[in-house]
């Protein structure tokens, strides 16, 4: 696989443009005029480049309803109650199946009941000119969050509507994602996206991309995530992409968490210039705890600060925020403000302190480049060196797998579990391609926690430790 | 005495994975046959899971917030397809946003479910449940645990 | 001076027990009995060595109203709702003054208007019985909380109650809470009251006695609050007190707050046995952020969470938690259980992570060890090896100096400033008995910041540094 | 034309100390004169004070949450020492508790108080409203800054 040929692109692009009526809107070259005249502080990759060099965390929520008057009050709101540094446009569930005619009924429903009977903001059915509504009415850049395996429509949509950064990628928007969409199709769909933001690129137009770091949230071992994400960068590489933002979702540990955030952007330095991608510049993005949530406010705001001292001391260039209202439902705006203001007073508290490179935090970094090591390795040799390939038949033969994805080309064999220190650990291998030396730390470190627990290193320590955090806990250690 | 027979699954175009894998490792824990259709599943799966295996009760789970469109209509389809009286569950995070748990129950109750459970719920307290329905309605005496 | 004598302290006795009608209900030899009989679970000092021994960190809120019923209820519900481990009972300010008139009738209009008119629970009006139907309706054992410079009634009154640790010192309560009182007054009070302790002790009754670390609260070097709790165990060791929680109140910095908790105790310990109390147990105590907090309640709870967390990693026995209403008046039952379930949270994320031993920690450690030293060495000298003397005459000559604090018996030369890091440095030494090494060090750590502000070191600073936290910051940056 | 004076002190039992210092800090930076009795002062320190300076203004701080009723009858015992007129300012927190500012303000205003402030107010609010009254009282047109 190389960069999709400019003609077949161009090809493409009609026949997606067809999903929904309002694919018609898109004009692309008009798009680039727009995005050349847009105020440089609107533009994502400026606000992040410039936190990175400053080594600041910039703050952004989740936030999405169906009403674009409503869309547009909301994210006011977190931009001038909630201090958000940047801000979202989170995408309803329907549309992320690509089920416009439901999205169309969800708006209706809202606009009857008066309130937002979607998830998100349902952009592919309002059009270009909505989403550039919303985009002039907020002094900060804007993304497109969702999870959607094709989101090729809505990529062209909202890119000419003037968002300045998409998240996304055939891997980590399909098997958390999705159930019965393939690995192949999906990597070919979000080639369609990378090639249309490399072709914005080649155009002068910088738009930021951000594979999806967390995946399933939910005791995703470092190696796991960062593997994925480097495929993703470098399939995104290969389609023209310039700027690539990585997440990782918090674990807990803060020592993890840490080693976490500072191999992954090296690691994909690393990898990116390995198969020679020298200009792509990289940014960094740590996700609150992605997992379930305690249900108590109070409780949740612990979450959210231990999650927000991760970040700062990580020193990721964004933090993406939970609100108190996380374990119940979409968060109202005072919510959502509410988490954003924890995780402003956090990061401004920690900004200038810094953290050290000590033995653990030296041991932890030094597990998760082997670990990677192993994984991308085999990936880009089952896939003759092709990522895309590499990719499908890794995750064919485990030597990818995330762990409670929902997706039927996810082999699942992989279960984690937290150490006696909370650390996510790999309790069962599946077939990942991982070494003895490996091997013999996982095994070492849950072998630790079972003595401490006095119970056997088991799948009962992985439903504990999925209860933990909700239930006030890091580790689920044995009750009573 | 046939063993209590449940169909489990995500509704709509819900993915989360999670606490399905967790309702069913419960489920099979207490001693109960459980058919897990899993994330994505329509009304129809629902439907014809239990039609083929003649279950004693249907266990929606709906957590990203659409459940209130995705879970109408569902005991009607029950009563077409000739499984009226089905015991029907429902749980997750059932509508969009918190919202004062009264109100939902009574909306989901309004939609023929048996009963309906806020976040948070744990397993074994809907098997209790169950457990209680099934011998009300008298066609089994058995207890899961 | 050594132990007040026995007989003198008996003759004493019957003089304080005259200060107010309830005194007539105190009777020694029942209330040694009282205590024996009490279940052990009850007793402070039993679940502080476990936690101790444990490596937890025990969470206790702040908490008194003027009515004993409305009393109760409030600290059932911290204890219920609030998952507290220890209870409080926080004295109102007359009481703290020996103003039991007022106090009569700040109770007579909390009858009146069915709210509470005094900021805390008035125990001397309410005497003996009273204090024992509240230890007698709550499940954990409890404290006195107060700011009292002459407590000798008070103490007589709550430990007669059944009360099991009392906080204070004859130090620690004056400076920061009195104006003027003198120093030797205060001193002697408090050694009565530690007599007191040391007479239940004898008769086999374990009371706890812990000094008030945090002093002013505000921006107070750790050498200095070191200092005072090291003095003030040495008073109390004097008189029989075998039990000793010393307190150290956040400043914000982390590695300077875990070096501040991990030789408090070690210190302590140092000088305990330096003067020939080998017998002592010395726990710790770490105070949330003691100075002005933010009014917005979100970032209020960032502001406890990071005090939870520092708690947490140094691995102080208990914390005093504060709450989300701190920046505005005191807090509703809601709000303080609040603070204690978003402290007991992160106390339980932690509890297994620890801290390593860095180079930065050392160096802080050994910078408070070294400011210490020079200090306790220079008082000792001036006291002729009595604490009490020493204490006296050093604060006279400034060797002892506290910032910001109202007495007259303080110098209050001494100013403090953070560095660059959030670390808590001295601006101006006042008198302090420092040495050329550690000038340099607070000289060149304050020059930093100086540099990276591109501004004089100087009082600016302080005053920025004074409203930092309240506006969502560490350190007070010049604005623009 | 005279510099204008402050009298500055916390009321009662209180002692927190570090508002009362930046407060000071902050008038004399405005060019005012500046009495500090400092913490723990009664209804009296003040009234002397003010006599014996001819001070404009007293400036109250309560902050430990006795203030009702340590502030009340202040203006009274001003009326009888004949300084009637002087403004009367209080702030900090002025009662026990959050509670809603306008009632408090009321209730300041209630008992003779010409202007109270809420927790977190910053000097330099006080002293521009220190400006217009003084300048309405039209005894001075000294302008603090
Ligand atoms: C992990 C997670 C994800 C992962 C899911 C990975 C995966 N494939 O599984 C990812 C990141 C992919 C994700 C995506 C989304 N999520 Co999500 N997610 C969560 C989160 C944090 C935890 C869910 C979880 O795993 N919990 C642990 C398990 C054990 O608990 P559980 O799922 O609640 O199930 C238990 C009980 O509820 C009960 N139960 C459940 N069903 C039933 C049924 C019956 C009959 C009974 C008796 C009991 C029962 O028993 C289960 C076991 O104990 C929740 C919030 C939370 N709870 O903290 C949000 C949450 C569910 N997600 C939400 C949303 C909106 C989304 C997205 C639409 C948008 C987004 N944020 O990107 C997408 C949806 C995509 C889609 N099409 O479904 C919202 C739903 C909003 C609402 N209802 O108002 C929530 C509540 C977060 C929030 N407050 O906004 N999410
Ligand atoms: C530091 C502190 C202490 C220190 C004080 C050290 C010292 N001697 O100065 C210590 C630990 C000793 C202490 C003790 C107590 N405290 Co205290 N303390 C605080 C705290 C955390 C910060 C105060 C502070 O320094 N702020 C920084 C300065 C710069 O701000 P400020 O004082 O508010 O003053 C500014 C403004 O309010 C305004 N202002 C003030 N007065 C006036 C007057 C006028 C006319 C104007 C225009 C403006 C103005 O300008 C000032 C400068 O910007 C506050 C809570 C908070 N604010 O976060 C509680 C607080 C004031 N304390 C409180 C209480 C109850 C007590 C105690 C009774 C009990 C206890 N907790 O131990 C004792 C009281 C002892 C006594 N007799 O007074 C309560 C008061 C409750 C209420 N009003 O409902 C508070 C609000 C905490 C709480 N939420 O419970 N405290």
């Amino acid at each position: 696989m190389a960069m999709i040929d400019k003609e077949k692109f161009l090809a493409e692009r009609q026949k997606v443009l067809q999903g929904w009526p309002t694919g018609q809107e898109v004009d692309i070259k008009e798009a680039i005029n727009y995005h050349k005249n847009m105020d440089q502080e609107k533009i994502v990759i400026n606000k992040l480049l410039q936190a990175r060099a400053e080594r600041l965390t910039l703050i952004q929520p989740r936030a999405g309803v169906a009403l674009p008057a409503e869309h547009i009050k909301l994210l006011k709101y977190l931009y001038e109650e909630g201090e958000a540094d940047l801000l979202p446009t989170t995408i309803d569930s329907y549309t992320r199946q690509n089920q416009y005619r439901e999205a169309e009924q969800g708006i209706k429903e809202s606009e009857e009941l008066g309130r937002s009977m979607l998830n998100g903001f349902p952009a592919v059915n309002y059009g270009v000119k909505v989403c550039r509504q919303i985009i002039e009415a907020l002094p900060v850049p804007l993304q497109v969050r969702h999870g959607t395996p094709d989101a090729r429509l809505l990529a062209e949509i909202t890119l000419a509507g003037g968002f300045t950064d998409f998240e996304g990628g055939g891997i980590s928007y399909n098997i958390p994602y999705a159930k019965k969409v393939s690995l192949e199709a999906t990597i070919k769909y979000w080639q369609y996206v990378d090639r249309l933001v490399g072709y914005y690129q080649e155009e002068g137009v910088r738009i930021n991309r951000e594979p999806f770091g967390p995946l399933t949230g939910t005791l995703v071992p470092p190696s796991i995530s960062h593997s994925i994400a480097i495929i993703e960068s470098l399939l995104a590489a290969e389609q023209g992409v310039k700027y690539l933002s990585l997440g990782y979702g918090q674990n807990g540990n803060l020592i993890q968490d840490v080693a976490a955030v500072q191999t992954l952007r090296e690691l994909a330095e690393h990898y990116l210039h390995k198969y020679g991608y020298e200009d792509v510049e990289v940014t960094t993005v740590f996700h609150q705890w992605m997992g379930g949530f305690p249900q108590d406010e109070s409780k949740a705001y612990a979450v959210i600060s231990w999650g927000a001292v991760a970040a700062a001391l990580s020193n990721a260039t964004k933090v993406i925020v939970k609100t108190p209202h996380e374990a119940m439902g979409i968060p109202t705006r005072e919510a959502n403000a509410s988490g954003l203001k924890t995780t402003k007073q956090i990061v401004n508290m920690l900004c200038d302190q810094g953290i050290e490179q000590t033995t653990r935090l030296d041991l932890e970094k030094k597990m998760i480049r082997l670990e990677v090591k192993q994984i991308i390795e085999k990936v880009m040799e089952l896939g003759d060196d092709d990522p895309a390939l590499g990719a499908v038949r890794s995750f064919e033969a485990g030597i990818l797998d995330v762990p409670f994805a929902p997706s039927s080309y996810n082999v699942g064999k992989v279960l984690p579990a937290r150490d006696d220190r909370g650390a996510v650990r790999f309790l069962n291998y599946g077939d990942l391609p991982f070494d003895r030396e490996v091997k013999a730390f996982h095994d070492d470190k849950l072998a630790e926690r079972g003595v401490s627990e006095d119970r056997d290193v088991g799948f009962q320590m992985v439903i504990d430790d999925i209860y933990a955090i909700g239930k006030g806990m890091l580790i689920g250690r044995p009750r009573g | 005495m046939d063993k209590t027979t449940v169909v489990l699954g995500v509704i709509g175009a819900d993915v989360h994975a999670v606490g399905n894998r967790i309702l069913e490792y419960s489920l099979k824990q207490a001693g109960l046959n459980v058919i897990n259709i899993g994330v994505m599943s329509s009304q129809n799966d629902f439907i014809n899971a239990a039609l083929e295996t003649g279950a004693d009760a249907i266990w929606v789970s709906s957590l990203y917030g659409h459940g209130e469109m995705d879970c109408r209509g569902l005991r009607e389809k029950c009563l077409e397809a000739g499984i009226g009286d089905i015991l029907l569950y429902a749980g997750g995070n059932l509508v969009i946003g918190k919202r004062d748990w009264p109100y939902v129950e009574e909306l989901f109750r309004g939609m023929g479910y048996d009963r309906a459970y806020p976040p948070g719920t744990l397993p074994e307290t809907a098997i209790i449940d169950l457990e209680k329905d099934i011998y009300k309605k008298g066609d089994k005496n058995w207890r899961p645990c």
